[in-house]
């Protein structure tokens, strides 16, 4: 997010730019597939069984999300500040401005107008709000969605679905609110985050690691292999990823301008050298290079270019992306190591990815739009900086971890002593589609036969029948 | 020889090739199949229409046993498969004439 | 459709606005890949041994509408008003204003200038009429696709082709021409359909039923479950639906401005309501949410809200999606209760949910454009508007449904007469691909063999083998 | 690519429009989508065996071409034009104007600022410098991907990705330069190619037939059907690269225009008139539509109509996708014929595909914007040009060709004769997924088990495995 | 005991499946395999080439038989499973030692 | 009659298939099966981590045999599918009560 982008409480009525208006429409479309793209990246790496669950535990978060950024998200993350830059709240902002009947009832302050824009300024100019509040609204989708590659195979779809409203809550509407909005780090600390390496790659990776500890393994785990039941459907999910992230990132420079031209150009090339980084140390360490392994180094790749994507040049992104597709490479390894059952490595890809290309931002920062207005310590430590960005940046990093990892550790473990959370080890055993969603994910056989028993409010199902059921059906 | 063949539920797969590998058994050979019994299938619901689904996935495991006891084989087999619900399968051993070791040629005993 | 969003014969040329047109030229893309979308939608649905053609019948509208719309159909959707209102045709539109040597042949007017614009005024100015043609095409051609899912499983490949040239002629473009270009729909009776409720999913769920009636059902319908083979497809084809659908909806503002931005909020905020809304029916009829229905529930949203789109709040948006995503899941149940045989819920999702965005907007109605200009008709029963624009969307509903379904039935009887449009019941057991198609959609399988008897042009196939290839193979 | 599109050494800055902007960087990312769109096509057609290798020998040219164009691809393709038109070189684009630390070091001249544009001037003003180097990096990762088509199955994974370092730098780059940047078809010649028929399908299709030579055919071609393992994947392939092509065609105008809106319309009408072209042939030929033959006729129109989509009115496009659907239908069976084994049809479609369009340019030719400046010669045959738009059409089709197949020719002996390009015949029976990169596509089946050895760095596998490893596993 | 193995077409498994049920079979296993008999296959055209695909898709079916009659089961799926064309199919009986349920341990007759 | 059955690699099948077709055999069965014997599987590594996959996919071949003698059949199956390397398989013959042909009702001998 480029520090421009501030949306004040009031703002100021302007003429729209169809130009820039025209690329953030298409931004937020483009952000909008990475929650189906990150759905089939995470269900092609689980087993069979569970291909459905994990698709719902994504799709989930589009529903839940939508929902409540328009009654209080959008409000939350991007109102006037409160409580010295902890949240954001404006009455016009509940609800999406609803000119509601309801809105009265509310006590929702004076509606505003749809035409009206993002106050004049920079390079943000003429973007009306409520395309700038559903471009926005994308980032807080995808945000809990990433977390729930970590904890796949083992989670009850009621209490994942209501884990992701209080965490989007409590959680993402505040630190959303700290690096993007009117809070305390994009506005007192002055981090550089362009599109969401802290707010969203740092967040989600912190609150994996957290439910990871709060839900314990899977059965079967370090002894079964869990290999992906369909990799095609992981670089699907990689390809969508990294089409929709042009989105995300040259997206949230809220214009169609240079800078826009510099994001997309380091979110390019980042992601290419991360992609060749991780072929490479699975080629020296394992023998092959893997396809799974090519998806992931992109991902990587995507997630450490987020944060730096308009801070530094072409071939500063370069050296970003082939550390990051290294360095993730190998942090996959990890869990093994430390015995956390991590089950696609989003603590590995998001959180390791995501500080390092906050943190890289120390070195390499450069940032265009500062630099002309002469402010220094925008220069990373390879550009005569010092190490004054690197300072600031680490604080923001550290900040989000540590908010994240302990609220959501609190979240996860209410939620499993009220035993809504973990499914039982037979629901594991059997496979999370039949068990939670009463489906399988494939039917090729042609000797899948049977017959129609009745029409939904008809006869119970037969008692002798129903223990076959819990074990294998419905 | 004999040949032990098992239909058992997908999820003992992997009780089963234990129980097997304690009695000393060297190979098994292992198929997916679908079926009912007793048990009759299940029912599934879907689009709110409810169907019964009668042929139900299992694993079938089929062992060729030369020296070891085929009844051993039987019974190991059927302690580790059985979870006392319907649909825990059948198990039945059938005369075997010979077996070839296709790699090395060695025929019946040797070669099981 | 915005009503301002109007073809005079001869446009007024103006400059171009290259935002608005860079809008509409990805709002045109969006829309395109929404029909391959559906055809993954639909093709996850049924049988494996269907799956291809069920791609197929999708697929061809693309085919066969594009050819289509290029010699006519935009001049009769968008040409000057004829026959009171009933159809469209102006000379210079035929060919899309073709510079052809056929052109003088075939008598056609004066041929335009490419960079030709649609009239100045409203949002709408400064996009050349022919990315306002292509956009509208996207229409035209999955509005037939809509219908397939309906009669899936049952339809000569080269049957169905033939009505979709012949439906979308005498059905889809004097509809089009009614609802979103000179006739009488939008022009005298002053209905309100943003994006396609009545044109697009009222008239393609009309076609549906008038289809499954000729055609009737499939052989072991009721008795056989004829689930989904493929539900990672289904999801697959629903995010597609979902990503390409905001060019349908904010892009038929035919501007990047605050109202396509409004667009964009309702439609994203009606489809979380409503596959929030699915879920929980299935929730507490069947026990379980299932990834079909939250496919489904999205659909359903997307379906109800194409009308109301911009002619209601955030909140109204999220109303209208709750309402009609729970309806619909109750509605695809009536066809086991009235015995037809809809096979992928054509009529429960998009004749239900037109007809309830439609009406809806009669009661939720709050249309920013017409009340700047002081329409009071415009508002709905719930803003003050009374029972006027109520019943303007009823009239307007019924008109297209009757009209559609008529016609529909009409072509439908007559093709089935003809022999050219039921399959045989041997085809239907054996599947449609490997007779209709000569495909079969996978073959993961090891252990299919075998060799090449000829190229195309040699010997014929011996007679002893052809019995088993008319019951098994090609 | 517009002939007005041309990047001076040290283009002048101008104000950017975000409208164009828009455009450019939303269709950088459409073409973006084209690699993995093709990788699916790909993919879909060869054995389940081989359907990762498939996907890698496309994302690994995402890789390996995006990190060479930073470096030196995009100075070379569109720098200040050297050696009478063969090859461009600017060093500020060396490096993508990095303002590096490095920038210094490599002598390169001075920075230029991101904000930069496009000289101003016809159509294509106001796009910045990078918007545009990206929009044209996507060109140049997809031209050797089209290649691993013709070659697939047979190829190690290591080798093919030298090759396609050397192919870019060698072929790529300079063709690339002659026809979209400084060199000498687009500014001496002074042929038509709007979009690339010859600098990326000719040339990717000359390159596909040297490299089925020089590597021979796969264990089994003529005996096994080799036919497609997933048939969906194909049809979602083709509807990825229908989607993403709109960026490619019309996004080459370099502007959101009335241009752009041809383009897109020819494009559109072209791949209709295809899709139906290629499947009457095969109704005529064999006696059924197949599934796989709508995708590659959809394929085949896209190609035809890339390099005249600006140069020829709707019709004039439906001519060619019909002319070039029935032509590529026709072609696939050339390999039969003459006994080379083009795996997936390159040749047949893309070598074909390429030079029906680029030749039919000068049949039906009509080029609008250089009419309007009075260029006689811009006129096709049928338009009253005579031949001279036809002769440099096919000097420039026939100049890229032997340009393309010869020095492809010689990279791909010298690799193979290195020992690094052709599989053994042993991998190429277990299949390459395996071998190559240790993986299976696909894991449905539930009797797969096994247990956790070690992790990387520990012992090493038991030497009495190792055998069927080689076999089998890995 | 015996073991009947009937390999059919899979469009007549239904068939095969309700006869066996007349007969009051109470139990059944199902399996995909393919093969050819003196049909050799069939043939397809991809890519204007036309194949020979020598393996077609068919079902196995393997029932149990104790009580009841194996030729009278046998008879009984050949009914079913006839379509008059090439390719139907070939239906075999062998003996079986011993049979055990899984859930019971109940063995031979009582078992299946 | 006998029933020989097989187990062996999957890229072996189509010289498996023209071993028998030399000795004059008329129609067989394919399907997919996994299974160890003593080489314990193979490995494979995933993200770093090194598994045992213990049950390798192979391939079953059944072939009903009357007139010819099934030991011959073995023989040529042994010959055309052998590697000498580990994981070649195993094939063995059990004896064949009756068989019938479906389409023609015919038996035993004349059925095979
Ligand atoms: N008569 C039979 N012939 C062949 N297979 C059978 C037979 N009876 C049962 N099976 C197989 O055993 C499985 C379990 O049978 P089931 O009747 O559920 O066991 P139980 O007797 O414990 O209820 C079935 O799914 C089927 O595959
Ligand atoms: N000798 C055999 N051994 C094993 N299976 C056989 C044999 N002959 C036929 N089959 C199986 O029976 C199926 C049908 O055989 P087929 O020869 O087509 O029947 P028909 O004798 O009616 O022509 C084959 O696909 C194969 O699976
Ligand atoms: N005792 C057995 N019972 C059933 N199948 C077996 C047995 N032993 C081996 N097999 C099958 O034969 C295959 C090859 O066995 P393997 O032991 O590798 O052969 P080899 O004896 O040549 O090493 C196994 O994968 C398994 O499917």
């Amino acid at each position: 997010m480029h520090p421009a982008i501030l949306l004040a409480a009031d703002p100021v009525p302007a003429a729209v730019d169809t130009g820039n208006t025209a690329w953030i429409l298409a931004s937020a479309a483009l952000v909008l597939i990475m929650t189906p793209g990150l759905a089939f990246f995470y269900s092609g790496m689980v087993r069979a069984k569970n291909a459905l669950n994990m698709l719902m535990m994504n799709f989930i978060c589009l529903a839940v999300v939508g929902v409540l950024w328009a009654i209080y998200g959008f409000s939350w993350s991007f109102g006037a500040t409160r409580w010295s830059g902890l949240i954001g709240s404006s009455a016009n902002f509940y609800g999406l401005g609803n000119p509601d009947v309801l809105s009265s009832v509310w006590g929702f302050g004076p509606i505003y107008k749809i035409g009206e824009n993002l106050p004049t300024g920079g390079l943000t100019a003429g973007v009306p709000v409520l395309v700038f509040a559903m471009f926005q609204l994308m980032f807080a989708i995808i945000t809990p969605a990433l977390i729930s590659g970590a904890i796949a195979d083992r989670v009850k779809f009621w209490g994942w679905t209501i884990f992701v409203a209080i965490w989007v809550t409590i959680v993402y509407f505040p630190v959303a609110n700290w690096v993007f909005g009117t809070g305390w780090i994009l506005n007192k600390l002055k981090a550089e985050d362009f599109a969401g390496g802290t707010a969203v790659h740092i967040n989600a990776g912190a609150a994996a690691l957290a439910l990871v500890f709060v839900l314990g393994k899977r059965v079967g785990w370090r002894r079964d292999p869990m290999k992906p039941h369909n990799v095609p459907f992981v670089l699907l999910g990689a390809s969508l990823l990294w089409f929709g992230w042009y989105g995300f990132n040259a997206g949230s420079e809220g214009a169609a301008d240079g800078i826009a031209g510099l994001a997309f150009t380091t979110t390019t090339i980042a992601t290419c050298a991360a992609t060749l980084g991780w072929l490479v140390v699975e080629q020296l360490r394992d023998g092959k290079p893997t396809t799974v392994g090519a998806a992931s180094g992109a991902v990587a790749g995507l997630v450490a270019i987020t944060p730096a994507c308009a801070f530094v040049s072409p071939l500063g992104g370069l050296a970003i992306g082939l550390i990051a597709g290294m360095l993730c490479a190998l942090a996959v390894g990890l869990k093994f190591r430390f015995g956390f059952d991590d089950a696609l490595d989003v603590v590995g890809v998001h959180l390791v990815g995501g500080l390092t290309g906050t943190i890289l931002i120390g070195f390499f920062g450069f940032d265009h739009g500062a630099l002309a207005g002469g402010v220094e310590s925008k220069r990373g430590l390879f550009y005569g900086g010092g190490l004054k960005l690197l300072e600031v940046q680490v604080v923001a990093a550290l900040s989000v971890l540590v908010y994240s990892f302990v609220i959501t550790f609190v979240i996860g473990t209410a939620l499993k002593a009220l035993g809504i959370f973990r499914v039982s080890e037979e629901t594991e055993l059997t496979g999370l589609d039949e068990i939670e969603h009463a489906e399988s994910a494939y039917s090729f056989s042609s000797t899948l036969t049977g017959g129609l028993t009745h029409v939904s409010g008809g006869a119970p199902v037969p008692a002798e029948r129903t223990e076959e059921l819990s074990g294998k059906g419905v | 020889m004999k040949l032990v063949t098992a239909i058992i539920k997908p999820f003992k797969l992997e009780e089963v090739k234990i129980a097997l590998e304690n009695l000393g058994i060297q190979g098994l050979t292992v198929s997916e199949v679908s079926g009912f019994g007793r048990q009759r299938g299940h029912t599934e619901v879907y689009r709110g229409a409810e169907y019964t689904v009668d042929l139900v996935p299992k694993v079938k495991v089929e062992v060729l046993v030369g020296s070891v006891d085929a009844f051993k084989v039987v019974d190991a087999v059927v302690e580790a498969a059985r979870t006392g619900k319907i649909g825990d399968g059948k198990v039945w051993v059938t005369d075997v004439d010979s077996v070839v070791r296709v790699r090395t040629g060695e025929r019946d005993a040797d070669a099981v």
